[in-house]
């Protein structure tokens, strides 16, 4: 057990910091919008990738910064960037990006990292549809191969940004008569074919955060394919895994809890603070050991992937507890500030920018997205546990 | 010894519920709220013509004069129903007030027209349960100044009850000169609270508050029913939703509802609340047979569908996958009715505080 | 709403408080033991009898009052009986005479429920097996016909009261070919024979309220069968019921809810008692709505009886909520306890001679017993909500 | 940067574990504590042969002088084993409070033979967390008089350190005249806590403790995370043997393991306790490395490890079905620790009032 950094991480750490000091002034304000980004924006991203901070283990013939992959260099840029509340950069979108880099052609790579990175190409994922969710791999959007083209026909869902998007990485099945994973393949191409409708999806908390996208003889380029036919589900997964792996980082849920205590703080029930009456106060700390536990949690398994380890069951169980913590943490927030935790939108009064309703919301969708809880306690228990899987059952039964 | 309904209750619900399927179906709500109304025009048109809105005001005065039970089937059938009516505020606290704390005049003056619908009333008495972003209101040579928070029914009202420091009860013109209304928005838009300012407004006092907290408290007790009420009918229609949900999506091959996962998340809501329809109904029935108990049970009801609710919403979401978070199937109007409820005249652990209280605890 | 009683009930439970206030010296003290009553008891039992507050339904030529069955009456002695803390009486086994009511022959009826009723006769109940808990039906004990015997090889477990035993109502498979279901029967006979060894199981609360009994060849008589070959199942499913039923009593959770405010206004901290501690109040007061649910949800299922009709919902939740708030309840009155709440057995300073901590493991074993929690939930889902079964598996899958 | 075990923990982890499987397996608890033992001597010796029992202790005091993570980890292989040996209240808390308020003469004295299991340490220290059935013990002319409850290896102890009301120190000698020591059975026959009474007898106060609460608090701080990883221990087991009953265990001709149902409980019970193991260590690594922050975390180790603790023995147990409520597993063992760990130094709610306090909140 040594929690302290190798004079070389910290040397990186003070300079990122007085990078942050200096330059904080020049960072767009408030959440990163979905869809284009602003000149400013793309200013900042571009400021970052000159200093490293951002698209940092991109090889700089795509656009990055072209560094040797270093975890702790990753986990200090989140750490720090989240301590100030500066808005971090990217490494162009982290869902496809690691799949062009580890399985695009070079063609692929070459024209389309480094736009993505800068910010100047915008993707949309293509692969949930109305009747596959958690059994995405019964997905059943087709494109069938005519001539030089593939063409699509079906629907998709949860294609957040689709309306802004230039790209589409997408899952379609090309192999009908195949078991159903080994039947997808996963295509690339512009948003900007005849044949494709976005239709906004607005949810519970007001916002059309995602889109219907609807494929109607979609004609796109036959080697706009990463792998071979019927690998898609393969070259998916991958790009899954990291979807998964940030849904219930310890770093935002330290910093949520940090402002339901400033929270708890300032609110006051006929005068006391909300902090100080007793049945709440007992709620904030245990909310606030589970938020510890999943903060060390965070440090081991960045100890395993340092140590080359895979992190095991710490891994596992980060997007079931993170996300319903979270969850928490607002509902505790709201019911602090009772009638004044329910206004919304632009109402009087409202606290933190209604931040807090929206994040209860938003956690409930989290906790179904991306696995729900109940897929991910089936994975616990089978891939952790080595408890047996449901046996198949007779068809029509 | 009978702890049901009777016939006529029973005949109320339908009638009540039958009506709102009819004239107050999801669309409806939607295209009202949509146009920031919180008192849709025909939806209390159709339930003032139902004869419900003096469901507790004597004959004599206009009304139907039926029990706190019927109020709330009524209170449960709205919450079913997401309607945007100013029913709890209007029609249960502010008759509560005047029946407990007015004189013959304000009775007579009041009631028969909260019972025809010819005017709203909106009432305030949050500063009463848990004092935030104000300093309360002051009466002083019979007028008010302050501010009040949280008014029920407050936007849509014509006239209003508002409580000040001493717990004591007036009658305020919402219109008169003095008064400045806003509305809160909330995450309900199918009902609305307002923030009321008074500056030196003429105030008429409910006599029998002025050095008596049981019209106040009674107000408080009436109005946490009808929220129980109003959230166990959300609820409800939320498990309904979910199981229906959950015998038609299917995921690998079978009907969701079909694995144990989502069986067991639709029987822990149903098992969680079909004991609340008890408490319901049973406190409620309190108020008119055995008030001595109502005080604790309004509290208990409150809280508990609160939480109960609270858990129901989310569980009933997570059933609908994906979809739960979308507006697509409008589930969140109900999840966002039990929200408003759950805050409302006290957050749960405050209002146990009061249970505990009023058993001298 | 009437919560009124009638004149005729209101007389009746007047004469029965009465009655109590007047006999209550000679009720036997504490908990009704496992096994052989004492003389004691069988005199108690006599006098509830010959007043009616004990066996009352059952026939007078059978031992008991013989007064028409009124489900208000019942409810009323079991009422007053919890509220004044008196031992009540017993309508001999609850599990096995309402069957020889129903399906026993006339012979078995004059033979066994007399002395059943009188405290005599003591009965052990043969179901469950090693192998077969949830899965009840798959029990695996045979009885064979050779001549006029019945043959009985297996084992039986949670046989309570085994060693005690004068008779044994018992589940055997007679038919091996028949399906599961169809392949039992509803046996009864004398514990006294060669081949019945009865070993006592201790539970977790350290005492051995349940035995294993291994039947090897041991012989019965045929004509102890209650219904026919292969009813079993359907003769054994009226007392399975019943069995159900008392679980999760609200009286009773009513009574430990109150025995939990006595001690949390007696015990302190510091001086302060605990219910003056709002995070332990709090959690009373939580525990308090629920109890009120339950109580108020038991007037509902009585009003349905009284109605004849079938009470539904209110009835499927009963033993899954009521055994799990049983638990909480005891779960508080140890952690206001603290270091108290853990004292056992013959300590000193116990409080309410361990009673919290047994209740705490027994309710445990409650939640488990008689259908476990998660078949509960099965049940409520599939026959109360309509949620379809879980589809047949291939065998061997 | 490295949150994980050394090779040399890792080692010590095993060795421990190792000597506990082959010689404090779950027949030889049921053999000792059958005959009300809670020092079981052969356990006692391998476990000091395994030079451990001074693990906190500098090494020129007969000590191996490593770190509280160590301590840790072998008060989790004790939980795990449920051992019968009184290692918390001798082996951590008392020297904590010799090394923190002691003279160096009583170090120089007490700890040597604590290391080398010559002398067995009770510590009393429960009225200054939460008194009940005492006046607490009072300090006068050098003499102490009042009652000590629920001492931690205080049956086994041949010495005693007790904390006054002021919250300072003193050693006395468990058979010294005037002291009165009863056994307090509780529901876990693993470990005994005593009743000791006081009658005006001679003691010998740590100096550092008398007018510096530190001692004291370093000495509570120490006994919850060495509880609180007892906890860890136990709970690990009790989903260990859930996991391998439900890969075992058929009904409806199917293992229950693969039923949604019982699969969810275990992978909750999973999730739940996963995360603590890496708040026990760094609570156990803060006490030498950043004791600033002990105080905290020590409460939050301990008050969460109770409430993980609890759920995950309920659950395993019902994961068990009635296999579980019987003594033929024996898991109730395992179940009774947890018990009597979440009530010792401080139950839930208390010792999380005592975190919020610890942060100035």
């Amino acid at each position: 057990m040594d929690l302290a950094y190798s004079e070389r991480h910290q040397v990186f750490r003070s300079e990122l910091q007085q990078f942050l000091k200096e330059h904080k002034d020049s960072a767009p304000k408030g959440r990163a919008s979905i869809g284009k980004a602003s000149d400013e924006a793309k200013q900042w991203q571009q400021l970052l990738i000159k200093h490293g901070y951002a698209a940092r283990n991109i090889p700089k013939k795509y656009g990055g910064y072209g560094a040797e992959f270093d975890i702790l260099e990753s986990h200090i840029i989140a750490e720090e960037f989240s301590k100030s509340n500066v808005r971090p950069g990217h490494s162009g979108d982290e869902r496809v990006v690691p799949v062009l880099l580890e399985l695009g052609t070079e063609k692929q790579r070459e024209e389309l990292i480094a736009p993505t990175i800068s910010g100047e190409m915008i993707w949309c994922q293509g692969y949930s549809e109305p009747g596959s969710g958690s059994d995405l791999a019964s997905l059943s959007t087709k494109a069938v191969l005519d001539g030089d083209e593939w063409v699509i026909n079906g629907q998709k869902i949860w294609t957040s940004g689709a309306q802004h998007a230039d790209m589409c990485f997408c899952l379609v099945r090309t192999e009908p008569d195949a078991p159903k994973h080994q039947g997808i393949s996963y295509l690339i191409f512009t948003m900007d074919r005849p044949g494709i409708e976005v239709r906004p999806l607005v949810t519970m908390t007001g916002e059309a955060i995602f889109n219907e996208t609807f494929f109607t003889d979609t004609r796109v380029p036959k080697d706009g394919i990463v792998g071979k036919r019927g690998e898609g589900w393969f070259v998916a997964n991958a790009t899954l895994k990291h979807e998964r792996g940030s849904l219930g980082d310890p770093n935002q849920t330290e910093s949520r809890f940090r402002s339901l205590v400033e929270l708890m703080k300032n609110e006051t029930i006929d005068g006391t603070p909300l902090i100080k009456i007793p049945a709440y106060r007992d709620r904030l700390m245990r909310l606030q050991a589970r938020m510890l536990t999943m903060k060390y949690n965070g440090m081991r398994i960045l100890t395993a992937y340092l140590k080359k380890e895979e992190p095991g069951l710490p891994r596992w169980i980060v997007k079931l507890q993170g996300c319903e913590l979270n969850h928490q943490i607002a509902a505790l927030a709201i019911d602090a500030m009772g009638e004044l935790g329910v206004l919304y939108e632009d109402s009087p009064y409202i606290r933190d920018a209604g931040m807090w309703q929206k994040s209860y919301m938003l956690d409930l969708g989290l906790i179904i997205g991306g696995g729900t809880a109940q897929i991910q306690k089936n994975m616990i228990g089978e891939r952790a546990l080595g408890l047996p899987k449901e046996p198949k059952y007779k068809q029509g039964a | 010894m009978e702890f049901a309904l009777s016939e006529e209750q029973v005949m109320l619900q339908d009638s009540v519920s039958g009506y709102l399927k009819g004239n107050c179906s999801l669309d409806v709500v939607r295209q009202g709220v949509a146009g920031g109304i919180t008192k849709q025009a025909d939806v209390w048109q159709g339930i003032c013509d139902l004869g419900i809105l003096g469901i507790i005001i004597p004959g004599e005065l206009g009304g139907v004069e039926l029990g706190f039970l019927d109020a709330a089937l009524i209170a449960e059938a709205l919450g079913r129903a997401i309607a945007p009516v100013p029913f709890i505020g209007s029609c249960i606290m502010a008759p509560v007030a005047l029946l407990n704390g007015g004189s013959e005049q304000q009775k007579e003056t009041w009631l028969p027209k909260i019972a025809s619908g010819e005017v709203v009333f909106g009432v305030g008495v949050t500063e009463q349960i848990a004092r935030r972003e104000t300093d309360g209101i002051q009466c002083s040579g019979g007028k008010l100044s302050g501010k009040a928070m949280f008014v029920v029914d407050g936007v849509d009202a014509d006239m209003l009850i508002i409580a000040d420091d001493s717990g004591a009860m007036h009658i305020v013109d919402a219109n008169a000169s003095g008064v400045t209304r806003r509305a809160l928005q909330t995450i309900d838009k199918t009902r609305a609270v307002a923030e009321v300012v008074f500056d030196s407004v003429e105030a008429d006092l409910l006599p029998g508050s002025q050095n008596d907290k049981e019209p106040l408290l009674k107000t408080i007790d009436a109005g946490r029913i009808m929220i129980a009420a109003d959230s166990l009918g959300a609820a409800q229609v939320m498990i309904e939703q979910a199981v229906a949900y959950a015998q038609e999506r299917k995921q690998f091959d079978r009907v969701i509802g079909s694995f144990q996962a989502v069986k067991h998340m639709c029987a822990e809501m149903a098992s969680d609340l079909e004991p609340c329809r008890s408490l319901v109904w049973y406190t409620a029935h309190t108020v008119n047979d055995m008030p001595e108990e109502t005080r604790m049970l309004a509290c208990h009801a409150k809280a508990h569908l609160s939480e109960v609710g609270r858990s129901i919403a989310k569980i009933a979401t997570e059933v609908h996958g994906g979809m739960g978070f979308t507006d697509l199937l409008g589930l969140h109007y109900w999840f966002k009715r039990v929200g408003l409820n759950r805050q409302l005249l006290g957050s749960p652990e405050l209002v146990r505080e009061e249970a505990a209280l009023a058993q001298g605890w």
